[in-house]
């Protein structure tokens, strides 16, 4: 398709002939379904493994989040995105406090691969604009599976439970009171 | 009700122009904003999307929301800039444009001043656009600009040759070069385009159009990927919807013209001959859309080579084609 | 000044005025809010998801949303990336020569608020430090659903900025906020 | 009075202004260009004035119309001929100030 | 005369339409202007020289073959006009044809110098 | 004249400025200058244990992130001597060559709308649409997918993936059909590239040029070939070669390879093996010190990335020879005596990504 | 004559006298370039008024036109050596405010002397008609100037393309053959 | 292969350290800086070896010395050579092979940029990638890095 020699007469006819070519191909596309997803009225649905916002998993059964606040996914992450404070110690440790910060987050996934207890996840979320710059800081109650509700049964069972644990165990009653250590 | 005042507008003669005056220049101004809502709408369907679509039905207020926040747009006059030229450059390319439409007849009678020369002043007043384009491109003290104004001038230049040619060869069919004239012995003999020789000059006619609105292939003068936006880069608000709107206007005018020469102006059955004129305008419209849709931009050099290399001997020899085979 | 103090000037005092004055004033909020050209600017990853918004698929055209690449045509800029300190100053630049009324969308971590390059030593940690910014879009890139939910929360702002405008109140303030350290342990 | 029906001598009048003020701009202008554009403006005074003459004195023969035409005819090719020696001398000398040209030419 | 008065008539208009839009625009839009903002625009650059400097020669050859052309346009204009109404169409087509070959030899010889391409 | 063009401007692709230097239409000289997205990466990379650099890759090259991500890992394998499960090397290529196919409809896209044709950039965006949803499916992300591990990718292909890969093939060999209709063979498409930008070999080789870059001006520099990684020894391709060098050779290499990636894809598809695709490594990784590199082609060319351990947890040093970056340096060659149109043309042909040349 | 009429004439020759004065006596060449616009215009007015409106064509098309702009062109192309604040008249600028003020003087007195020969009424004039007999002359009578014309145009595309020519290219076809 | 090797350490003796044949076309070369022009030039030049592609350098920080690292490819034979050899921190003084590989001067030019280390004969080196003002050479280990602030007002509190 490499011409050499200029030649203005075949230049033009080519041209007209090509550019009929291309017509015919615009042509053929202004009849075709359109591609558009005309997204605020209309969205397309993500794929189950997409990685937008994570989330914290809720746990029915023992009705608690699965985080037992281990900072594995913490040291995981590239950009320190993630903070967490922990509640109680042992078998049965969990959060009261969990910090992400989405202005530094790559959505990268190594958290969620390195968390041994299936805590947390990349969901589907994907809606993260905002007029507030600090709409980035997503707290525990933000993140939880069930919101601010299932934050306060978490902090009830786990109390729940460290009480019992306490009741178990006496000797480390000095430890288990304020359960707050990191 | 309409009779009674056009009867009594024709008693004040001044006055009548002056009302047509005022019809033309804001039907200049508002058949942009159609224009410009066809066309982005037929790119989207050319390109699989849909175009406007939220403002208003199916997107149909999206160049009136346009036009309106240009009016409320800031208006920045650069430092450095040649102040006095760079105000006056929408002007002269509005009224270019509006001088353009008073001439063009879209029904019988319905033509703002009947000119026996017509044809050339219509060609003589289109190059105010080019003064237009070389004041703003220079005006505006910034580079790309003036290159980007340079290259306008010369290919609308080299353009007008041709296209004029073509235009000639009409003539030479037609004997007048008054548009009712020349659509009046269309309405007797037939349209134009049906004569070989005026096949040729139309489809000449139609690259020169191209050319001179300033449509792809042909769209270097703003050739965005190059030039920013060409001679208008530094214009904001509504100077620039001024060029804007006469850009889109005399693509509007181009095709009426064209529909003149070519293709019988008004003249069509069964429909009012003012439906005709815009049937013909749009499906020309249309055209040149899809056209330019299509193809790449050439450069400056093989656009300038090609007019005068090619487009120019062409029309010359048809021009005496068209005078061998009109001319009886 | 203001468009309505300007306009209350000439109209108020014919009988009426107020009423037309209010519904100049929507109009033109319609108008901005409706009519939102784009910078052609991208920086980095962003600006290929900037890309895709606007390609078929998902169309500013809808929103009457296209681009310009000059900044005297635009109303809005959407950085799209990390900004650097050998940068800024262009955005900078870019953004005065945006005639009023101009918007900013942030897109991105990067843009926002420094994204990844927490400890990178060129990287501005949010271009809300020098220029103001409208909207945040977060997101690492942001899926183009996501920079068009900013374009409607833009828009969203426009028209409640008219309002309170309208209602004699404060414009909603476009100051950057410093988060403070989220204490994370590096 | 009838715009149509102006005396002649206004005609020939505004022509004499105009030529004086192309003649003044032809003898004091410095820059070749500029004084290609005096020229232009000589010009045009004579062809409204030979067009006002026609158009008074012999409406039926079309010497006048003619003779403007061949003028600017002549004009468009003085200017490009013209202003293609003028740039032809500011490529070779960088000036267009027709007084240092005259100076370069020894 | 009626013509001038009309000419005069829309392009006054047309004056008054743009300028009318352009003092409502001056009107209602917001000015804030910046010596920035004044700054012409250079891809976000600080301007380093002014655009008023020398500029392609070339693109000057084909204003000059416009003019030319364009004078010959002129020229054919009455030509055209009566060409069909003098029913002597071989004097037309011989006279035409000569004065375009002329033009075309000129034509010809910019070709051939290489005028018409660029560098 | 002096001209600047960038940071802002809708054809540099991204912030690239040239400050040119003009006669005319003609450019005399031409300055790149660059750095205006530079982030220190390679200094940041030196400040994290090893994997925690891959999602940073993701951000080199934006246009083509899994081939970063592979050549990190690689480079990561190579130094502590890990090895990748088989299904996983096939996973890997039949990724690579997905992204191949969506950064170059990148190209395409971009290059015809600098070119003026913007149907094409459209066009060619609805069609990477389709490989992102691929993509998407597999890995979970868009753009910056993160999905290749030290030894191994960190999941398998999702149910049903290979059919609509193939089905996706079937239909992108029409749509390529029609790009070549549409521009490919179209007069003024060729006039705008032909004989434009004209890369001599010996050139192309002293300046190191590389990927279709180098592909167009006569090298047959390819990696997949000369050196060849994962499973591209086991399946057939061919490596397009231009002996032209100019705007138009650069842009038919990226449309065979298109083709050729298609092909690639079905074979990898055909061949791939079960097993596992992730081998287990300890938590904190430690390779022993030494220098290691790898090379991959990603679509802009010869990516390659140089570590140097001591035995820490973090690396001494990251170093990423970015295709763009070497390709970038030979255009003030191919400007001289070009025309400004023609800038747009051969910056796009070079298809540089500011993002792996500023770091 | 209306007072709209008058108005227009004396608008119409305020122009031409003004931009013609603006073209020799700014010190920017280029608005001096730019005002040769409206002085064209109103030359072109003058001509409608005449009612010769093929000629009012002609002056749009060839002065306004054409003419106008090679000027600007040549005045952009050659803008480096000007600098607007300098002053753009030579040292003759007194000797020719006389020269043409004693011309002018000679003129009007020369026209003064003869004003009765010159009050006669214009003829009735048809603007078609002016222009279909001039094709017709064109073709009949003049037909040896039109084709002369044709050769003084080639001759002058000859000059200006001689003159306008690149040396570059020149040189490097001559050094190519 | 061989026999070029062979050449290669008879021409040069004692300027080539160490060499390592790491796979049948690739050899890494351990060589004194001293001669890291001298050596570039006849690989560059040698029949044998016909190195005409420079496919990257760059130079790393130890703490103690910079390492440099040359890589080359040969589009005759498809060999590969890798020549390392390590400056003094202080000194950071090598010579520049930008005029016998173009390809590498944009390398060189980073790195000067990125280490200080000063390309001796290099046409134009200056900051590539920094900004022309920048203090300091960031990638060396000795570098305080500071993250950036608000480039417009100085320095601000990061979060």
């Amino acid at each position: 398709m490499r011409d050499t020699e200029y030649n203005p007469l075949v230049y033009f006819i080519d041209g007209l002939v090509t550019l009929f070519n291309g017509m015919v191909v615009t042509w053929r596309n202004l009849w075709r379904p359109k591609v558009t997803v005309r997204y605020p009225y209309q969205r397309r649905p993500v794929p189950p493994r997409y990685r937008g916002l994570f989330y914290l998993k809720w746990n029915e059964e023992k009705q608690r989040l699965n985080c037992v606040g281990c900072t594995l996914c913490a040291q995981a992450c590239p950009t320190d995105v993630i903070s967490m404070v922990k509640l109680g110690k042992g078998t049965h440790a969990g959060v009261s406090e969990f910090t992400m910060d989405l202005g530094r987050c790559m959505f990268c996934n190594l958290c969620v691969e390195a968390c041994p207890f299936d805590a947390i996840y990349m969901g589907p979320n994907y809606e993260l604009a905002s007029e507030r710059r600090d709409a980035s800081l997503f707290r525990i109650a933000d993140l939880a599976q069930g919101g601010e509700e299932a934050v306060r049964k978490n902090i009830e069972t786990i109390e729940r439970l460290l009480a019992e644990e306490e009741k178990a165990k006496p000797a480390h009653a000095v430890h288990a009171a304020g359960g707050e250590s990191e | 009700m309409i009779e009674a005042i056009t009867q009594f507008f024709k008693q004040y003669p001044l006055l009548w122009t002056f009302v047509k005056a005022v019809v033309l220049a804001s039907f200049t101004l508002v058949i942009p904003l159609a224009v410009i809502y066809v066309e982005r709408k037929i790119a989207g369907f050319i390109q699989s999307r849909l175009g406007p679509l939220h403002v208003g039905p199916q997107g149909a207020f999206q160049t009136a929301a346009d036009a309106l926040k240009l009016l409320l747009k800031e208006d920045i006059v650069p430092e450095g800039a040649d102040k006095r030229f760079f105000y006056l450059a929408p002007y002269i390319a509005f009224i270019s444009t509006v001088l353009c439409f008073m001439v063009l007849p879209f029904a019988p009678g319905w033509v703002a001043l009947e000119m026996n020369v017509a044809v050339l002043f219509i060609i003589g007043v289109s190059l105010f656009n080019v003064v237009s384009i070389l004041m703003a491109g220079w005006s505006s003290n910034n580079k790309y600009s003036l290159l980007g104004g340079l290259r306008a001038v010369a290919q609308l230049l080299s353009y007008e040759i041709p296209m004029v040619l073509s235009v000639l060869a009409v003539v030479f069919y037609t004997g007048s070069l008054s548009l009712t004239g020349i659509i009046e012995y269309q309405v007797k003999h037939g349209w134009n385009i049906w004569h070989p020789p005026i096949m040729i000059a139309a489809l000449i006619y139609f690259i020169c159009a191209l050319a001179e609105i300033n449509r792809t292939p042909f769209d270097l003068p703003e050739a965005e990927s190059e030039l920013v936006s060409g001679f208008n880069t530094e214009y904001s608000g509504m100077r620039f919807a001024f060029f804007f709107a006469s850009e889109f206007a005399n693509n509007f005018f181009i095709t009426a013209f064209a529909a003149a020469l070519f293709f019988g102006g008004w003249d069509g059955p069964v429909l009012p001959p003012i439906v005709w004129t815009f049937l013909k305008v749009f499906v020309m419209i249309f055209v040149f859309m899809w056209v330019r849709w299509t193809p790449p931009r050439l450069r400056i050099d093989q656009i300038l080579r090609f007019a005068w290399q090619l487009l120019v001997p062409i029309s010359l020899a048809n021009l005496l084609f068209a005078i061998a085979l009109g001319v009886r | 000044m203001g468009v309505k103090e300007r306009l209350e000037k000439g109209l108020i005092k014919v009988p009426g005025g107020t009423i037309l004055v209010a519904k100049l004033a929507d109009l033109m909020a319609w108008a901005r809010k409706s009519s939102m050209w784009s910078l052609t600017f991208g920086l980095s990853c962003c600006a290929i998801e900037m890309m895709a918004t606007a390609a078929s698929r998902y169309d500013l055209d809808r929103f009457g949303m296209f681009f310009r690449a000059t900044p005297r045509q635009a109303d809005v800029m959407i950085v799209a990336g990390w900004v650097s300190v050998k940068m800024a100053p262009f955005i900078k630049r870019l953004y005065e020569q945006m005639p009023e009324p101009k918007y900013v969308i942030a897109m991105g971590g990067c843009a926002s608020a420094g994204g990844p390059y927490r400890d990178s030593i060129t990287i501005v940690k949010g271009v809300d430090q020098f220029v103001p910014v409208d909207v945040y879009v977060y997101g690492c890139p942001p899926r183009p659903e996501n920079l068009i939910l900013g374009i409607l929360k833009l828009q969203e702002r426009i028209r409640r900025e008219h309002l309170a405008e309208k209602n004699g109140l404060p414009k909603p303030v476009r100051e950057p906020i410093i988060i403070p350290d989220t204490g994370a342990t590096g | 009075m009838n715009l149509n029906h102006l005396p002649l001598h206004f005609f020939v009048l505004l022509s004499t202004v105009l030529f004086a003020i192309g003649l003044y701009g032809l003898i004091s202008r410095r820059n070749a260009i500029a004084v290609l554009m005096s020229i232009e403006i000589v010009m045009n005074a004579a062809n409204l004035n030979f067009v006002a003459f026609w158009r008074y004195l012999h409406p039926q023969s079309l010497e006048g119309v003619v003779f403007v035409l061949v003028t600017i005819t002549v004009a468009a090719a003085e200017v490009a001929v013209g202003m293609a020696v003028v740039l032809s001398i500011y490529r070779t000398l960088h000036t267009v100030n027709v007084d240092e040209v005259a100076q370069m030419r020894g | 005369m009626s013509t001038l008065i009309v000419i005069g008539v829309f392009t006054f208009v047309a004056i008054l339409i743009v300028g009318v839009t352009l003092a409502l625009s001056h009107a209602v839009a917001p000015r804030m202007p910046t010596p920035v903002k004044g700054e012409t625009y250079e891809c976000g650059a600080e301007v380093f020289s002014d655009a008023w400097r020398q500029q392609n020669l070339h693109i000057y050859i084909f204003a000059l073959l416009f003019v030319v052309f364009d004078v010959e346009l002129a020229l054919l204009a009455p030509v055209a006009l009566v060409a069909k109404s003098l029913n002597a169409p071989w004097l037309v087509f011989t006279e035409v044809a000569l004065f375009i070959a002329i033009l075309g030899a000129g034509l010809l010889y910019a070709w051939r110098r290489g005028a018409l391409t660029w560098e | 004249m002096v001209i600047n063009v960038g940071p802002q401007h809708p054809s540099t692709h991204g912030v690239l400025r040239l400050i040119l230097t003009l006669d005319g239409e003609q450019i005399v000289a031409c300055e790149p200058v660059i750095g205006y997205l530079h982030r220190g990466l390679e200094k940041m990379m030196e400040r994290r244990p090893y994997r925690h650099n891959i999602p940073f890759t993701d951000r080199l090259d934006y246009l083509a992130a899994l081939s970063n991500n592979l050549g990190i890992c690689q480079c990561i394998e190579r130094l502590g001597g890990v090895e990748v499960p088989e299904r996983a090397q096939y996973i890997r290529v039949l990724l690579m060559e997905l992204q191949r196919i969506a950064s170059h409809l990148v190209f395409l896209g971009t290059f015809g709308t600098d070119l003026g044709a913007t149907t094409m950039f459209l066009y060619a965006f609805r069609e990477r649409e389709m490989v992102l949803d691929l993509l998407e499916e597999c890995t979970g992300a868009r753009l910056t997918y993160n999905w290749v591990r030290v030894g191994g990718v960190p999941d398998d292909l999702p149910e049903g993936f290979g059919q609509k890969v193939l089905d996706f093939a079937k239909l992108f060999r029409q749509r390529i059909e029609e790009y070549d209709m549409l521009l490919t063979r179209n007069r003024i498409f060729r006039s705008r590239t032909q004989g434009v930008g004209v890369l001599p070999k010996e050139t192309a080789l002293a300046y190191g040029c590389s990927g279709p870059v180098a592909r167009a001006s006569g090298i047959p520099y390819d990696i997949r070939k000369v050196a060849p990684y994962e499973v591209y020894d086991r399946v057939e391709f061919d490596v397009p070669v231009f002996e032209d060098g100019d705007v138009w050779a650069r842009y038919l290499v990226r449309m065979e390879e298109l083709r050729q990636s298609l092909r690639i894809i079905e074979q990898v598809l055909r061949d791939m093996p079960d097993g596992p695709v992730q081998t287990k490594l300890p938590k904190i990784f430690k390779p022993p010190a030494g220098i290691a590199y790898s090379r991959v082609e990603s679509p802009r060319g010869e990516l390659s990335f140089m570590m140097v351990s001591d035995g820490s947890p973090n690396p001494v040093r990251v170093h990423i020879r970015a295709p763009s970056f070497v390709n970038l340096s030979v255009l003030p060659r191919l400007l001289e005596g070009a025309k400004v149109a023609d800038l747009v043309a051969i910056l796009g042909s070079i298809d540089v990504v500011l993002g792996e040349i500023d770091r | 004559m209306s007072v709209l009429e008058l108005a227009l004439l004396i608008f119409l020759t305020a122009v031409t006298v003004f931009s013609a004065l603006m073209v020799v006596a700014v010190r920017n060449l280029i608005h001096a370039g730019f005002w040769l616009l409206p002085f064209f215009l109103g030359i072109g007015g003058f001509y409608l008024i005449l009612s010769v409106e093929f000629l009012f064509a002609l002056q749009l098309l060839l002065y306004a036109g054409a003419v106008m702009v090679v000027v600007l062109f040549a005045l952009m192309l050659t803008r480096d050596v000007m600098n607007p604040q300098i002053r753009q008249t030579n040292r003759l600028y007194v000797a020719a405010i006389a020269a043409s003020a004693s011309m002018m003087t000679l003129l009007v007195v020369l026209i003064y002397r003869h004003l009765g020969a010159l009050s006669v009424p214009p003829g009735l004039v048809d603007s078609d008609a002016i222009t279909r007999r001039l094709g017709t002359m064109l073709l009949n009578e003049y037909v040896l100037p039109f084709e002369l014309t044709s050769a003084l145009l080639l001759s002058a595309m000859l000059g200006a393309i001689f003159l306008a020519r690149n040396p570059r290219i020149e040189m490097e076809e001559e050094s190519g053959e | 292969m061989n026999q070029a090797i062979e050449n290669l350490l008879q021409r040069f003796g004692e300027a080539v350290i160490e060499w390592t044949q790491v796979s049948p076309n690739e050899v890494r070369l351990t060589v004194s800086a001293s001669h890291w022009r001298d050596i570039a030039q006849y690989l560059h030049d040698d029949p044998l070896w016909q190195m005409d592609y420079p496919a990257d350098l760059t130079v790393w920080d130890t703490g103690n010395e910079f390492g440099v690292y040359l890589r080359l490819w040969s589009s005759v034979y498809n060999h590969n050579v890798v020549v390392l050899t390590s400056i003094s921190r202080e000194e950071a003084r090598i010579a520049s092979l930008a005029t016998l590989y173009p390809g590498v001067d944009w390398h060189e030019r980073e790195m000067y940029d990125m280490y200080g280390v000063i390309f001796e004969g290099h046409p134009n080196l200056k900051r590539i990638l920094l900004p022309d003002d920048w203090e300091g050479f960031p990638f060396r280990k000795d570098y305080v890095a500071e993250p950036s602030g608000n480039p417009l007002h100085g320095p601000q509190p990061v979060n």
